[in-house]
């Protein structure tokens, strides 16, 4: 009964990215009501505030991160919570491979099925909030770069606050604020962008809290379930 | 400069040169801000002695309450 | 070296040693307030551009300057927690929340008040000091909220000691990019909007004496708190049931 | 307490049977909480072939005990060596060899036994679809691999983690109330589990109310 050698971590990373996204396609809600919530969102503003384009082409930007910022700190409520409840975390725990592969395929498939469908329909309300097409593409990027950091960081979140009852506003006090810099260069990327001005500067440096999120963030949050699976 | 006071009366002390609203409301809240996180953990320190100190005392009235009928 | 450190970590050897301390420190605090106070009322000398109202400042630095030592305290104090669990770094970090709390509410309510007299309005998101303390209190009140959300003591040390150590480098990064961002939205009028356009050395030297005079009373008060939470949870400890019953 | 806790320390018979090698070596555990000590200079060993059963009433830290040795508790003080070695030092080591089923069993709902397993497997030790199908038989899940947790029932869901057991090659086990929601003929499987894998060289760790019938069974009570 010698003690064969365990899987590889990439297996094991792969495994656990491919289950992840077969728990996402059978439990389709998870998926769906963050981007509806996302899409309603950003459609109450123009009632809200003015159908006037050139009122709404001002605030674009910044609502449609808002709307982001909201819609990725809804959806990670899901992130962890069933495998705490059925006991998955714990054998995620007990794996022989590093945590923080095991959690970065979590984090990875999450912002897969959450992150990338938001960030795919932003082009189309950017155009219905009268967003100038210059900044189309800068919009997508910086999304694209900015939703897996807040996920990243929510991921810290959800796994402090996984062992609570109820913890949708303590999971906003705790999140929110921590993404203000991600908000802050993604709609200053856009406004370049619609001012003519070139938006690589706060791309990149998003680019640099991206490498700094998935560096780091993984590690935090890898800590935090050993602290909440207790 | 430093051993002047800068103001001739009282009422022109509290006037603060036409700043008096801001000036003392600042002042106050400072204080008050002082105050209050020196008594109220002074005020606790009391109330926890106190219930620690009842507890205690009745923890202790029961052991001497049961002693006697052990020995027998 | 590592002897001390242990002692340090013991509950009883800390509300021993502070007792020694703090009549010295409150001593300390109280000359050096009254010194600021009076100073910053009565002698200090009117801005030539901002008249009496310079003498907010006096205050309003000296608290903002404390207030950003919360987060550092409470990473250092979350480190130690989380690697040598020692108790008695929690009980500080526990009590350093809400009092940071505190700390940035302060500063933000002088700063308005400064502001309602400088800029004429008691909110001004082009000052990018007051906007990031802003986002510091909604960090801190973070912390509080996971604090008491969590019953069990040992978890929730751990997670607010993780967050306070998340929350640190948030508010390095919050910091630098709100400042970015303000000089991009800075409005045409070339008004100075910055608190602290300096009114001679006089100016200085009370501020001086007052931050060091509110450290002091951030250490005191402190102190304070984190000996009553000593109190409640060593409450079994004999050297505890000792000290109830002589009072 | 503390008295009763060494008293049982003691009472575990590490001398007469040390013919197998020492896979797990508790030395001096303490844990408190909640201000109250649930066990105190804890010691003892589990050699390869041996069934260690605890038992202690509600609360006496039994569960506690289990999750303290896997590491998914740290608020304890004391050593514990895997194979002659502190598992905090070799932790990889320590999970290749463990396999741990906790009150939770983990098992996802959504996902079906054999798409659970796959994974759990994916962690350990890679196993084909053949094998996950046939421990499915062996504890009598056919029929249902393909079909969502969900619709099974608890003591069902508790089988998918026991088709783990056969699937994997841990050497040491840590069971936690394996049997509660499980009938006779699964209870009598599980017992038939227990005794191959210590007469093959392994050990295992197991809360349990029932009387377990198993050879070499050790037993350790807290509380």
């Amino acid at each position: 009964m010698n003690p064969t050698p365990a899987t590889s971590t990439s297996a094991a990373f792969l495994a656990t990215l491919r289950r992840d996204f077969l728990i996402a396609y059978k439990r389709k809600h998870d998926v769906v009501n963050p981007f509806m919530f996302f899409v309603i969102v950003v459609s109450l503003f123009p009632v809200g505030i003015s159908p006037d384009p050139v009122k709404l082409a001002e605030i674009a930007a910044g609502v449609i991160w808002i709307a982001v910022l909201l819609a990725s700190m809804l959806s990670m409520d899901s992130l962890y919570r069933a495998d705490f409840e059925d006991g998955s975390l714990e054998q995620l725990l007990l794996s022989p491979h590093p945590l923080y592969f095991m959690v970065l395929a979590k984090n990875i498939s999450h912002w897969l099925v959450s992150g990338l469908p938001v960030v795919l329909i932003s082009p189309i309300l950017a155009y219905m909030l009268n967003l100038p097409a210059a900044a189309y593409f800068t919009l997508l990027l910086s999304l694209l770069i900015g939703t897996p950091i807040l996920s990243l960081l929510g991921s810290i979140a959800v796994a402090l606050t996984v062992g609570l009852g109820s913890r949708g506003l303590i999971l906003a006090v705790i999140t929110l604020p921590m993404s203000v810099p991600v908000l802050i260069f993604g709609t200053l990327a856009v406004q370049a962008s619609v001012n003519t001005m070139s938006p690589a500067g706060y791309l990149a440096l998003m680019l640099a809290m991206l490498a700094a999120a998935i560096s780091l963030g993984p590690l935090a949050s890898a800590a935090a379930l050993r602290i909440s699976v207790d | 400069m430093l051993d002047v006071i800068q103001f001739s009366s009282f009422s022109e002390f509290l006037h603060m040169g036409g700043y008096a609203f801001n000036v003392w409301s600042v002042y106050g809240l400072f204080a008050v801000f002082i105050m209050a996180n020196l008594f109220l953990p002074l005020r606790k320190k009391q109330q926890i002695l106190k219930e620690q100190k009842r507890r205690l005392l009745f923890s202790e009235a029961a052991d001497d309450a049961q002693a006697p009928a052990g020995d027998k | 070296m590592w002897l001390w450190f242990a002692k340090l970590g013991s509950p009883k050897w800390f509300y021993e040693l502070s007792s020694k301390w703090l009549p010295w420190l409150v001593g300390a605090m109280a000359i050096l307030l009254s010194v600021g106070v009076i100073w910053g009322l009565l002698f200090l000398p009117p801005d030539y551009q901002q008249g009496y109202s310079s003498r907010i400042l006096i205050v309003h630095v000296a608290v903002a300057g404390t207030s950003l030592a919360f987060f550092p305290l409470m990473a250092v104090a979350g480190t130690i927690t989380l690697v040598w669990r020692m108790k008695l770094a929690d009980m500080v970090a526990k009590n350093a929340a809400p009092l940071g709390a505190w700390f940035s509410f302060i500063t933000l309510a002088t700063g308005s008040i400064w502001g309602s007299v400088s800029w004429g309005t008691w909110w001004e998101w082009t000052d990018s000091r007051l906007v990031s303390m802003l986002f510091q209190f909604f960090l801190l009140l973070g912390v509080i909220s996971l604090r008491s959300a969590l019953e069990d003591s040992d978890k929730a040390a751990k997670a607010c000691a993780l967050l306070s150590i998340v929350g640190c480098i948030n508010v390095v990064i919050i910091k630098y990019s709100v400042e970015w961002w303000n000089t991009l939205h800075q409005p045409s009028s070339p008004v100075s909007l910055s608190p602290d356009s300096p009114n001679g050395p006089e100016f200085w030297i009370a501020t001086g004496i007052m931050i060091l005079a509110v450290y002091l009373f951030l250490a005191v008060s402190l102190i304070l708190a984190t000996r009553n939470e000593i109190l409640v949870r060593e409450r079994q400890a004999q050297w505890v049931q000792d000290l109830v019953r002589q009072e | 307490m503390s008295a009763a806790a060494i008293e049982s320390a003691h009472n575990v018979p590490n001398a007469d049977s040390s013919d197998g090698e020492v896979l797990l070596d508790i030395r001096d555990l303490f844990c408190e909480r909640d201000d109250r000590i649930l066990f105190q200079h804890l010691n003892f060993k589990l050699r390869a072939g041996e069934v260690l059963q605890v038992h202690g009433s509600n609360g006496s830290g039994k569960t506690t005990l289990l999750r303290i040795i896997c590491g998914l508790n740290d608020s304890y003080q004391g050593a514990i060596y895997w194979q002659g070695t502190e598992v905090v030092e070799h932790l990889e080591d320590f999970y290749s060899a463990l396999l741990y089923i906790g009150h939770r069993v983990g098992v996802s709902k959504v996902l079906t036994p054999v798409e659970n397993l796959r994974w759990s497997c994916s962690l350990q030790r890679q196993r084909d679809d053949a094998a996950i199908y046939s421990a499915l038989a062996t504890v009598d899940l056919r029929g249902f691999e393909e079909s969502q947790c969900f619709t099974l029932s608890a003591g069902q869901q508790q089988r998918v983690s026991l088709a783990r057991l056969l699937l994997s090659d841990a050497r040491l086990w840590i069971l936690d109330e394996p049997f509660a929601t499980l009938d006779a003929s699964g209870v009598e499987q599980l017992e038939g589990l227990l005794s191959k894998h210590a007469n093959s060289g392994g050990a295992v760790l197991v809360t349990t109310h029932h009387q377990l019938r198993v050879p070499k069974l050790q037993r350790l009570s807290l509380g």
